[in-house]
């Protein structure tokens, strides 16, 4: 929610009395540095370690639960490999092309002037805390996006593949989309509003997933003869730690100790928790049986849902928001493999994308004063409010659509994308890794 | 000799064995087995998609005896074992050539 | 620790000089609003984000790993969906019982002023916090408590039971308990001391929990024919993030980031190590053999019985409560099943119950300086103080004990407590969630 | 990075400027006693958390996962006494020993003057923040470090070994070498550099492990007939909480919140990506296959490499670390157990030694502006900062070998080494604890 | 009546099982096993270090049925099963001197 | 041709196979069991409660040979597997009617 947000909200607080406690205001009118928060600075810190908890371990647990026992590890190894390799790229370039000003180009894209971290130091300042805070906690966000991904095309996709793929949609997808959101690009300009990554992280990544899988297909036996998730207590561990990590990744994107912070983590926390209560009430309705697996998958709707509104919207929306995610979410899955036959399989679109896309639309529109919200952007009304929101969804939907179809169209020309029918079968944690989950 | 394959409801498995200790059944070997047949395995539904079980847990008993036990056996093994209801498992008995003690190399029954 | 003991601790703050440095005087005399500091904001979002993680994952593995292999997503499932259920319950009106106004019956339980965040905005302030954030911190708290029961009913329990038992027992027993120690109710006026959780978190759990035994039954098979733990490492990785997260709950009470809040973390840690130890030496002694499940046993007794002292005792205060602790706690293990026979299954009585008992017990008289204590309660002598303490437990004890019966005499009634024999057997996972836990 | 750099850091920020907007000067010069930022002790307390949490359960499960399964819960046991028992020593007398002052002895040992925290209390200060909190993140230091030497001496040491090894090294090894490092002893002195730990955690630890092995011998079977891994997953879980917690371990060594922390959280993100991706590709390379027990080997060689450097280096110098770490580790797995023959299991030396002592030597070089480092230390060319380095891993390697070895003979003589073959054979976690890791 | 035990690779088991019931076999009992034979196991390599897997995993099959199917049986297995390559598995065949279905305590062929 | 089965302690299955494959056996399945017998399994202390664990892991090895080989495969197992102390497992032998390869379909002892 960064720096565009960051900026205005320090001003206000320079401004506001109360915060002047902390700042006689001639000290700050002699000085022209900008200067840091420690306390800032403190929960910044704290958030960049939630968020990369969120991805390693809680991401890979929460997917490798899922899938057949012969593929843990290779999922597991995905994750982690993906945080690696954004991690790199992240200071190799893709931080100067998101936040960097990119001159003639700033509506579309960043420059590359920060590249390698060129030119900020530790006592580079960003809004109240070290610029580098800023790219790390930026960072755990470019980490986790290509990551939400990898449950679309697990137990069939060739290693290589995942990288160059993922490697690829962070510039090419990631880069422009965030500066487009938070970098000061054309959304932003727009109003768009997205706290902590509606459109930038999850729809983004739920819809790439869809190209990916309609590109790479779908996994052998699929839907009939497919195994079970071989280890639900994994998924349930990762679960917890998403949730746990989702406040860094909301309460940290006030990027401020203040009470911006914690009300995110307030609705944050509200919205998890309804939109589990309503996924586990459907299923118990429908199905006879309310599962742990279907309880927790409720929480991670929940929480993509309220992403993009959790700086915007007061515990009243939150639960709203929650318990819309939570039948949303359900209803996209029972759509997306049964009826459409794609193979998301774990149901990256539904659950993120889904998720994403209504969680971006209500903000536009439960941000009202009335629900405890912090008002609608300057200026619009309810309706215009939600239509930038539209706007913003569309662009940043057909951007990743299209642009995923390229890179993939290129991986699968070069390394290639799927591997042998044998190799499936036998699991990608023997053939692609030589390593076996359990010796029991 | 004979030996019986008991193939049970794994929570009989205790029962049995205390009534074959009681008769005098010094030994036995127990596997966990899948079993198939007309009692068919449990349904389950995550996230909507539906996993049909095609099996059911069962356990496997293996025990030696000389022929004068071995309808004894058969017999204190259906008496335990059995609910009445559908899955209850099988009994098979093969005859067997020889067996042998690793420990002392004594062979027939008195390996047993 | 809550609110009261934020104020007055906030107060001295006020006026001491050392924290002057930071507030000059006359701008503070100026400004009538209260404000916030980012640095405890930052530490309470932080202990948040732990208190949580607590419980999921925490204390689901913790409990989870201890049940049989056909048990353990119900227990899973459980834990999380208490949380869920207990976050939204806090919201509508539980947290405006334990800490709003109560008015005229002030003494006994808050108001509903409160219920659904009314009137608390972003910009509300708690002590040194937004209200928000002391909101979300005190709900991590609720949110434990009724999981912590969970450890008495495993494994032969109806799900609907547990939400039913576990939303009428945060109303009924949580908050009003919540309110005499930590609201402003009659055990406050008393003076009675509860820095984490002794009371209002372990009493009321562990107290509650033999009564959940006494009505539920025991497990069939229990005492002779009851199963191992089907897998201790997980219990050991909920027992350490039991322990990590304990630090929030603990130097998290202290509603600040400073002295107090160190030092409330050093005596857990002191705690919790020496229980562990000692715990492990009696095993040793007695069995023969030291176990890992037995030691991280320990270091539950050892957390849950510095709790209430956490703020009050220095380091050699928490040596003593420590090793006492531990041998306490396994005492009490070894009592309530064998010779009571009551299949308090996860021994949430002798282990948090006797815990909470014990270390609110010990609060009343370690307290004293000689030790590195903060001193007695003002006024009192060690046997005054002691003696409130005492009045404390019985109070707590008693009240859980009698309405958790009521509570549990209408779940019966409605809902229906315990499974069937043949869903016993078979185990709650397939039986209740339709789930196995291992497909391996 | 402790005590003395702490103060030097502070003091420097005491003169800037920008930092006195938070401090009115003349306020400071009325008051004499030193004060806390509640900034710098809400991430201090937060580092505390990570680090402890690195132990148990990161590094329990980290190593856990690599043994056989029927030595699973003795090596998670191990880990976990070691912490208890590290805890409760550093109170009675280790931290004093490491950081108390010497007088006399003070360039080789610290005094008894703070055994059990004496004359420390909740509003004792170490620099910016409360000593206690100073003393709990030291002493998860002190928990971590016996706790890596586990991975020398699994599957095959008596548990009472374990503690009584542990317990005299913690006295007699790391106190000492802590003390010449980061308490005001001969190293300090000289110049030494050692951010958060290369010499005082990774080199002692790693030296000492050879000494374990060789006096221990190898496990029965050993090479060629020892099992894989049992369980890669438990491992990667491990591995991930250590990475997330490195950021408490090497962000918290600049003890407070700022720059220098976010600065030393960047290079210790970028070196462990680095690493994983250079370990990664040489098994692609040389086995044809890229494992996932190899990338998180590898990012624990960056993590153990970047930990002496972090406070020093900028991101360019990180990059170059993490690659070398990367080829220097994987180099160094190659040779101690093949070639050498010694049954380092879980590669204490190869990885954390190694890591160690490349890490320290390069903080020597790699501190120059050019890479954005913060220069070398006054007064020194590359070459004197280099050779200080060597001197000080030198001394830090000597002392940690000869001592260890002395312990070993007298912990051998006194409760043993090393348990039967059958209890080997077995498996520690039914011969030594009694339990059994999976009853799936 | 006969026994007939097939040592099948593990994803077979399927295809197999569904070529039974279809020629009238009721009931079929498997077990997970370790099969040491001509086909090697796989090398895992982990950190340069390498452990050679002996075994490969294979899945037993039991099928207890009439003389007069067992012939039947044994080539639908062997047809269904086979993939030419190295490692497919064997079929063995014992006699059996008495079979009992626990529920109902009917014996010989009536209880498969 | 018989099939021979082996009940040993687990970590002697190494050593026998070795033993085994020395003398020409070119092949055999092993199964994870749970054995009773005189030997007894250990105690679990949890929390102060004993669990008892009745059994005792063991190792099931199934090996089909021809008749000329069967003796020297039970006297091998024998004298690789004896440690002399109780537990040490048993060997039974049956006799099998058929053996088929299911990759080439060839039957008798060429298919082993
Ligand atoms: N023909 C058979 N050969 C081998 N095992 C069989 C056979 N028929 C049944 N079984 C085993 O017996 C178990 C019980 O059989 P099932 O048909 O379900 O019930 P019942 O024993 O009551 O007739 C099966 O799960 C399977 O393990
Ligand atoms: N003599 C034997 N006795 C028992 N089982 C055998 C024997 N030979 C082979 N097997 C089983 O059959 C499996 C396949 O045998 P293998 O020699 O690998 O290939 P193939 O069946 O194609 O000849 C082995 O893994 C083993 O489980
Ligand atoms: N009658 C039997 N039938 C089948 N298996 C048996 C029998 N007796 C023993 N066993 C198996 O042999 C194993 C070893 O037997 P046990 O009586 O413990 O020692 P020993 O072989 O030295 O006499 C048992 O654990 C069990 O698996």
């Amino acid at each position: 929610m960064p720096i565009f947000w960051s900026f205005i909200c320090r001003s206000m607080v320079a401004t506001s009395t109360a915060a002047c406690l902390f700042v006689p205001v001639d000290a700050l009118a002699q000085v022209a540095a900008p200067t840091i928060s420690d306390g800032d600075t403190a929960w910044l810190l704290t958030s960049t370690a939630l968020v990369l908890f969120m991805t390693v371990p809680g991401l890979a647990l929460f997917y490798g639960g899922l899938v057949r026992a012969q593929n843990v590890l290779s999922v597991l190894m995905q994750c982690f490999a993906v945080s690696c390799l954004a991690a790199v790229l992240w200071l190799a370039g893709v931080y100067s092309l998101s936040f960097d000003n990119g001159g003639g180009a700033e509506r579309w894209i960043g420059g590359m002037g920060k590249a390698l971290l060129n030119g900020v130091g530790a006592d580079s300042v960003s809004g109240s805390i070290p610029e580098t805070l800023f790219f790390m906690f930026q960072m755990t966000f470019a980490i986790i996006t290509p990551g939400l991904i990898i449950g679309a095309y697990v137990e069939r996709i060739r290693f290589p593949a995942v990288l160059m793929f993922s490697g690829l949609w962070l510039i090419l997808v990631y880069a422009p989309v965030t500066h487009w959101v938070w970098g000061g690009g054309w959304l932003a300009d727009m109003g768009v509003r997205d706290f902590a990554g509606g459109l930038v992280v999850h729809v983004t990544a739920g819809c790439s997933a869809l190209v990916v899988v309609a590109m790479l297909g779908n996994r052998r036996g699929f839907p009939n003869d497919v195994k079970p998730p071989h280890n639900p207590g994994m998924t349930m561990i990762g679960a917890s730690m998403l949730w746990v990590g989702w406040f860094g990744f909301n309460a940290g994107s006030a990027l401020a100790a203040n009470g911006s912070a914690a009300m995110a983590m307030t609705v944050t926390q509200i919205s998890a928790a309804s939109a589990s209560l309503a996924w586990m009430t459907i299923e118990w309705i429908r199905f006879g049986k309310p599962s742990m697996v279907g309880l927790v998958t409720g929480t991670i709707a929940g929480l993509a849902t309220i992403t993009p509104a959790s700086g915007f919207v007061g515990p009243a929306g939150a639960l709203i928001i929650g318990v819309i995610a939570g039948v949303v979410c359900f209803g996209a899955v029972q759509v997306v493999k049964p009826i459409f036959k794609l193979d998301d399989t774990l149901d990256v679109f539904a659950v993120h994308g889904m998720g994403g896309i209504v969680g971006t639309l209500l903000t536009g529109a439960l941000a009202v004063p009335f629900l405890g919200g912090v008002g609608l952007p300057e200026g619009m009304t309810v309706g215009q409010s939600v239509w930038t929101q539209v706007v913003g969804i569309a662009a940043t939907a057909a951007w990743a659509v299209a642009v995923s179809f390229v890179i993939l169209k290129a991986v699968d020309a070069t390394v290639g994308l799927r591997v042998s029918d044998e190799e499936e079968f036998e699991g990608l944690d023997i053939s692609t890794h030589g390593e076996r989950g359990y010796e029991i | 000799m004979k030996m019986i394959i008991a193939i049970l409801k794994p929570y009989k498995l205790d029962v049995v064995r205390d009534a074959l200790t009681a008769i005098g059944v010094q030994g036995m070997t127990a596997t966990e087995v899948k079993g198939f047949g007309r009692q068919k395995g449990q349904t389950e539904i995550y996230r909507g998609a539906e996993y049909q079980v095609s099996f059911m847990p069962k356990v496997k008993v293996e025990i030696v005896v000389g022929d004068d036990m071995a309808e004894r056996v058969v017999d204190v093994v259906r008496e335990t074992a059995a609910t009445g209801q559908i899955g209850d498992g099988k009994i098979f008995v093969l005859d067997l050539s020889q067996a042998v003690r690793i420990r002392t190399g004594e062979t027939g029954v008195d390996a047993l």
